[in-house]
């Protein structure tokens, strides 16, 4: 529980200083969080007690540790890169809020992870998205923020209604909504297929599979650069991470069945994903449409439904963290300094910023999935586990979808790198907590696939489906 | 029968007044529409005994939601305006889908088969309902009582940012 | 037992020169980042032909077998208790031999770079760019395990693109830096997956316990079928796919030609010595697999070779462009070393196609290299990559002239020049082991000394062109590596290769065969010959003659005649009906219909961007449908 | 459980009740009617959550929790809504969900 209630202190001592601090001083709000989550994420990693509290409403091991841990970098790294962006004018009057709402839905993930029955699952769900919505809408005039924000809030309501009439169904016909008695006596008469299927659904929408992706891209370009990518990557890592328990743990009793979803979604998912992602010329359009589809991939290492499965999901999220949150760290940067975020705006960025350009091209190799970077590996866990669960066509599908995202992966490399630009954004330094973030990113994409005891680590912990 | 009868009631009142709230074209009608159907679902609550629900439902929701809603109806439109109805592609597909649903979803309720526990019914006073709010047991709700509360807490600030309109600049022209 | 643990610094040396010249490149003279490259590659070559000393001559009990050693290894992945992927280096015959190919052509490349480079935008990422090419290609060969191949496979991919596409600006190089990149990556999703079904059949990633005779890999091969072939077979098939890509093979060759884009060193080191040669590499490397337990693969292997080396020999005649038949030619001739694999037999005399593979490549790199290197200086002097502009060249560039004529006999196979060598034991095992491919071969020799004697009497001979300067040689910097890599083209062909590289680690005697040679030696004469006919000529020195000696007015009349129908046979026929319309299929339908999958993508992509409508009912729409939909399957199809 | 009414009346009520709230969140124009939808949805669920605790499991109180619970979680939505959909109306001077499709393809 150490990881929630330090958190709550957290987000409760944000609040109190910034009642505290005269209106002259508020900007030493930023360097104050930061250090404290940073604080945070450290003590994270000391050891844990394993088990359940509040009558098994809540548990935690070292499995459910890991994983907040993994959130807890990229939120470091998002609340580095966020530093620039908030000492705009514009955002002086809220730093406090922005930080206050970003850490409570932090810790919504971190109960949804660690729940152990479907109403703390839920309340996770909510406190992890409502206040998103917030965010999303943060920037007063623009209009595309306030439209990403009502999107964002209205269809995420839509799925979460649906998702709980499921859920309201699960407990009509077991009778708890602890995961253990659900767990013992979910079959699969039509209703329990029905209401599994909305479950499905709800979740499906948070890690935007398609077809309940279509908000996706919409939210993605209008909220704040940091908003995006604080969304499309600890939002859908969480619910990446919940949904693999969730299934392996509780329907582990209709496994074929939803083995036969997953199949026919991932197919999907990468597949319109990737055909989407060719045709944009925002960045984070670009990137929504991009994370889709490798949210795609991540339902290749769920349907494996082994250890090593959700091994590779893990291994997987944790590396397309520091990949995307380089990709949009470069895009938050040159969205700050120039308020550019078209592909066009990145041609010739190599001649005057080359080391930015550097970075997000080892992020967008990694993303596709080129060795010797850390985003390899990703896609090779997913692949080898899909493949030795037997599904070779899946797989295959995988490669063809592989091949394709490589070719608009290589459109941002070549804007950076080789299209001529009579004028390409000028020459600018980032701050420091930009850059520390940036390193961190970097590093982070060599690292990772270079360590090799991370992946025995992470399989140590993880666990196949119930039997 | 006097139950059955409230029930009937109860139950037209929900599904008759649900229709109307997603098809008056008055705006402020369907909010009024609304707060039909909440507290004829908080009768039903009493009816089934739950009492401090039917009191949260209507407080919260009846009371504190659709006033909200009413609110911001004022704000945002004039009384007399009418909605725009959609086209009718959309209507036609949207009736089809939902209604499609629904009848899926009745028929697979109606085809399963609900076994009561056969443990003894406990009773759901103020007292227990207190009890177990308050209980870290298994079958106490503590946890989500006080998650719940980060929730609001967060949902609040939240809303203040949105909504709070800046000092500054070019926003003088709106009329709030 | 002698320790090789240095070898690990003949990749690092030029990865840490990639390092550095990348990172402070920029802060010091654009020649010394040069000069640091070349004295990079030279010490990494320095250490790789003493490493071949040591491992052929130096510690080798002569008669026995030459083991795979392995130099130095790290356990970095644990996949699970079976799957273990190390990292580390393999020292063998061929990797050994690689190495020098690898380090020598390198080096060369580098110092011409020096001049031919000169002055050039970019100057030190180019040569860090080159030094990571470098590594990576020295990492390919010295992998002890396919995983690890796999890695730097991948890597060799991804600086080449760098190579041909970062350093000219212009859009035509950056379409053939994408398109190179991502035909050879589709192929290589093919390798992965042939990767993922070996190691999961066998076990195993390690090359030597997959390559060692009555290991688990070969036992294995009577597993499971599908459509008739074993797992091992298909896995093996996939993995070729891969070597296919990256060896420009039919049909997955598209990239190459285009690929010419990139500046010319670069297309002597990557298109003709050492990457496309990777895919004859990763073969020979899996060769025992091949061999005794999946000949079907073989199989495969040999007539895709001889099928690319025939197809791209045609096209080759139709060309204007020097580098585009320099690229086909070498397309043409990593066929042959496929062919010469795929009718290979494991041990002994019965392996006479792999050594014969190995040595061609051997000297396929040093007169390949060579003329790409004299076509690059041709293109310094007259700065027109197209044979048209050109002409009478051999009176203004002597050195490139006679290095350059040099190659041309050892490609065409004329005695005493080291192609001779190696295509003659190519040409003897495919005598014993498939006649049609034979057959082919023999024309495949023919047409090669054909064209390449077409382009140089089209560069060196034929009527001057008027050019707006006058073309000078290229300095020194430039013409001593086109000296010293001439001189390998001379003379690689006298190494004892039967007694250094052969499929089982033993050695075996190999003689040319007359009876093969001579039939070929006169093929590759004629096919000379005919060239010179046809295009030396133009220079009016055949009607001086005829002036001259009237006596001779006849005779020289008959061969005009004769010069007529063949004229008449090759253009009108052959050229027409056979050369163009295969150019054609290879420019509009195998290129064409991998462009056309490319835009089949875009369609799709446009025709569904309505789902996208922005209209947030009409996402709920979907959302619910969707779930109605999903449930209605799962609940009553299902 | 009420003397002479089924479990099944009360489902019939809450399903016809979440999909007249789907339809109406995909039909109306305006934004506050497709938040007053999606109240309709939650207060159908809080329906069969409250209906099958006291029908099927009286002997705790995890149904009724719940809906305690999805209440205060409506409210958040509500309140996070209306002030989005305000901070709409100021930019737009609509809320009409017609407006908000400036992002697209």
């Amino acid at each position: 529980m150490r990881h929630e209630l330090l958190l709550t202190a957290l987000a409760l001592v944000v609040l109190i200083i910034d009642l505290m601090l005269k209106p002259g001083q508020k900007n030493a709000i930023i360097p104050i969080t930061i250090i404290l989550f940073a604080l945070h994420t450290i003590a994270g990693f000391l050891p844990a007690q394993p088990g359940e509290l509040f009558g098994s409403m809540y548990r935690t091991d070292a499995l459910h540790v890991m994983m907040k841990n993994i959130l807890n970098v990229g939120v470091l790294i998002i609340l580095l890169q966020s530093v620039t962006w908030l000492h705009k004018d514009e955002n002086r009057e809220k730093m406090a809020e922005y930080f206050i709402i970003l850490l409570s839905t932090l810790i919504g993930m971190y109960f949804m992870i660690s729940s152990g029955d479907f109403l703390m699952f839920y309340l996770g769900l909510e406190l992890a998205t409502v206040p998103m919505t917030a965010l999303a809408a943060y920037r007063h005039h623009e209009t595309k923020s306030a439209e990403a924000g009502i999107k964002l809030l209205l269809s995420s309501a839509l799925s979460s209604g649906i998702l709980l009439f499921g859920l309201s169904l699960v407990y009509g016909s077991t009778g708890s909504i602890y995961y253990n008695d659900v767990a013992a006596s979910f079959s699969q008469t039509p209703m329990q297929v029905l209401a599994f299927i909305f479950f499905f659904a709800g979740m499906a929408f948070k890690i935007s599979l398609v077809p309940f992706h279509l908000w996706t891209a919409d939210v993605y370009e209008g909220s704040p650069v940091n908003v995006t990518s604080y969304l499309s990557v600890i939002s859908k890592g969480a619910a990446s991470f919940i949904l693999i328990i969730i299934l392996y743990i509780v329907f582990h009793s209709i496994t074929f069945l939803w083995k036969d979803l997953v199949y026919i979604i991932a197919i999907l998912t990468m597949t319109i994903g990737n055909l989407f992602a060719l045709r944009q010329k925002n960045m984070k359009r670009f990137l929504a449409f991009s994370s889709i589809a490798q949210a795609g991939f991540i339902l290749l290492g769920i349907i494996a439904g082994s250890k090593t499965g959700m091994t590779s999901v893990i291994y997987f999220v944790l590396v397309y963290i520091f990949s995307n949150l380089g990709a949009f760290g470069v895009v938050s940067a040159i969205s700050n300094a120039t308020g550019k975020e078209n592909m066009d705006d990145y041609d010739g960025l190599y001649h005057t910023n080359p080391k930015l350009s550097l970075l997000m091209m080892l992020s967008v190799f990694s993303l596709a999935g080129i060795p010797p970077v850390a985003g390899f590996f990703g896609k090779f866990f997913l692949f080898t586990s899909a493949a030795s669960a037997g599904y070779y066509w899946l797989v295959f599908i995988a490669v063809l979808n592989a091949t394709i995202s490589l070719y608009y992966y290589l459109l941002v490399v070549k804007a950076m790198f080789i299209n001529k630009n009579e004028a390409p954004i000028a020459s600018f330094k980032s701050d420091m907590a930009t850059r520390i973030a940036l390193i961190m990113c970097t590093l982070g994409l060599f690292a990772i696939g270079f360590w090799g005891q991370l992946y025995e680590l992470i399989n140590n912990l993880s666990i196949g489906i119930l039997n | 029968m006097n139950n059955q009868v409230m029930f009937v009631f109860l139950a037209l009142m929900i599904l008759v007044f649900s229709v109307l709230t997603v098809t008056s074209r008055k705006i402020l009608r369907a909010a009024v529409y609304l707060l039909f159907v909440l507290v004829s679902t908080a009768g039903i609550y009493f009816q089934l005994e739950y009492t401090f629900l039917a009191a949260v439902q209507l407080t919260v929701y009846a009371g504190g939601i659709v006033v909200l809603i009413i609110f911001s109806i004022l704000l945002t439109s004039h009384i007399s305006e009418k909605a725009a109805v959609s086209e009718w592609k959309q209507s036609v597909l949207s009736t089809l889908a939902s209604g499609a649903g629904a009848l899926l979803t009745l028929l697979t309720i109606y085809k399963f088969t609900f076994v009561p526990s056969p443990e003894p019914a406990s009773t759901s006073t103020v007292t227990d309902v207190g009890t177990a709010l308050i209980s870290t047991e298994h079958n106490g709700f503590a946890l989500p009582f006080e998650v719940v509360s980060i929730l609001l807490l967060a949902a609040m600030i939240g809303a203040i940012i949105v909504a709070r309109r800046e000092k500054d600049k070019n926003m003088n022209s709106e009329n709030k | 037992m002698i320790n090789y643990s240095y070898t690990i610094l003949i990749p690092l040396i030029p990865f840490i020169v990639f390092l550095f010249t990348g990172l402070t490149g920029h802060r010091m003279k654009p020649v010394v980042s040069g000069i640091i490259g070349s004295a990079g590659l030279g010490i990494a070559a320095i250490l790789s032909y003493y490493t071949a000393w040591q491992y052929f001559w130096h510690s080798h009990v002569a008669g026995s077998a030459y083991v795979p050693v392995k130099a130095f290894e790290v356990t970095w992945l644990r996949l699970n208790e079976n799957l273990v992927i190390n990292l580390g280096s393999l020292l063998d015959p061929i990797s050994v031999m690689m190495l020098i190919v690898i380090t020598t052509v390198s080096l060369m490349v580098h110092i011409y770079s020096i001049g031919y480079m000169k002055g050039e935008r970019g100057y030190h990422r180019f040569f860090s760019f080159l030094s990571l090419f470098s590594f990576s290609m020295l990492g390919l060969v010295l992998a002890t395990n396919i995983f690890q191949m796999y890695i730097f496979w991948e890597l060799v991919g991804v600086s080449s693109f760098l190579l041909i596409g970062f350093y000219y600006e212009k859009p035509s190089a950056v379409a053939a830096s994408k398109k190179a990149f991502i035909v050879t990556r589709f192929a290589d999703l093919g390798f992965l997956i042939g990767i993922l079904m070996l190691s999961f059949t066998t076990k195993t990633f390690d090359f030597i316990s997959l390559t060692s005779p009555g290991g688990p890999a070969i036992a294995s091969a009577g597993g499971a079928t599908f459509l008739g072939f074993s797992v091992l077979v298909w896995s093996l098939i996939f993995i070729f796919m891969g070597g296919a890509g990256k060896s420009a093979m039919f049909p997955l060759h598209i990239w190459l030609p285009d690929a010419m884009e990139g500046p010319t060193p670069v297309s002597a080191l990557i298109h003709a010595a050492t990457m496309v040669v990777a895919g004859v590499y990763l073969v020979a490397r899996l060769f025992p697999v091949f061999a005794l337990g999946a000949p079907d693969a073989l199989h495969v292997v040999a007539w895709v070779g001889g099928f690319s080396s025939l197809f791209a020999a045609v096209i080759a005649c139709t060309q204007t462009d020097i580098k585009r038949v320099l690229a086909y030619s070498t397309m043409s001739q990593i066929g042959y070393m496929m062919l010469a694999l795929g009718v290979s037999g494991y041990g002994g005399h019965e392996g006479l196609g792999f050594m014969a593979s190995n040595w061609h490549l051997f000297t396929h790199a040093f007169f390949k290299s060579l003329l790409f290197l004299g076509a690059g200086a041709v293109i310094h002097a007259v700065h027109s990559n197209d044979m048209r502009d050109m002409g009478g060249l051999r009176k203004y560039l002597p050195v490139t002239h006679i290095t350059f004529l040099i190659a041309c006999f050892a490609i065409a196979g004329v005695p005493g020049f080291s192609g001779f060598f190696s295509k003659d034991e190519i040409l003897s095992a495919a005598f014993e082991h498939n006649r049609v491919l034979f057959f082919i071969e023999y024309a495949v020799a023919g047409i090669t000394a054909f064209y390449m004697f077409r382009l140089y009497y089209n560069i060196f001979w034929a009527k001057e062109t008027h050019y707006h300067h006058t073309p000078h040689e290229a300095p020194y910097i430039m013409t001593i590596p086109l000296m010293i890599l001439a001189f390998g083209s001379v003379f690689a062909g006298y190494l004892p290769f039967s007694h250094l590289v052969t499929s089982d680690g033993l050695p075996f005697a190999a003689h040319i065969n007359w009876s093969v040679a001579i039939p070929s030696i006169i093929i590759a004469l004629a096919g000379i010959g005919v060239a010179t006919f046809m295009y030396m000529k133009t220079n009016g020195l055949p009607d001086k003659i005829a002036n001259a000696i009237p006596h001779f007015y006849k005779w020289a009349y008959h061969k005009f005649y004769f010069d007529e129908i063949y004229l008449f046979v090759t253009k009108k026929i052959i050229f027409r009906y056979i050369s163009t319309p295969i150019a054609w299929f290879d420019r509009h339908i195998v290129d064409g219909t991998m462009n056309g999958i490319a835009g089949l993508t875009q369609l799709t992509s446009n025709s569904i961007k309505d789902f996208q409508s922005g209209r947030l009912q009409q996402y709920g729409f979907v959302f619910v449908s969707g779930a109605v939909a999903l449930a209605l399957i799962f609940i009553f199809l299902w | 459980m009420i003397q002479g009414i089924p479990l099944y009346y009360f489902l019939v009520v809450s399903t016809l009740m979440f999909f007249i709230g789907i339809f109406g969140f995909l039909t109306r124009k305006n934004l506050i009617t497709m938040l007053m939808s999606i109240e309709l949805i939650l207060n159908s669920v809080n329906i069969n959550f409250v209906v099958f605790n006291k029908y099927l499991y009286p002997q705790n109180l995890q149904g009724h929790f719940f809906s305690i619970i999805v209440i205060a979680v409506a409210a958040a939505e509500a309140a996070v809504g209306i002030a989005i959909i305000i901070n709409i109306y100021r930019n737009f001077r609509s809320i009409d969900v017609e407006n908000v499709d400036q992002m697209k393809n």
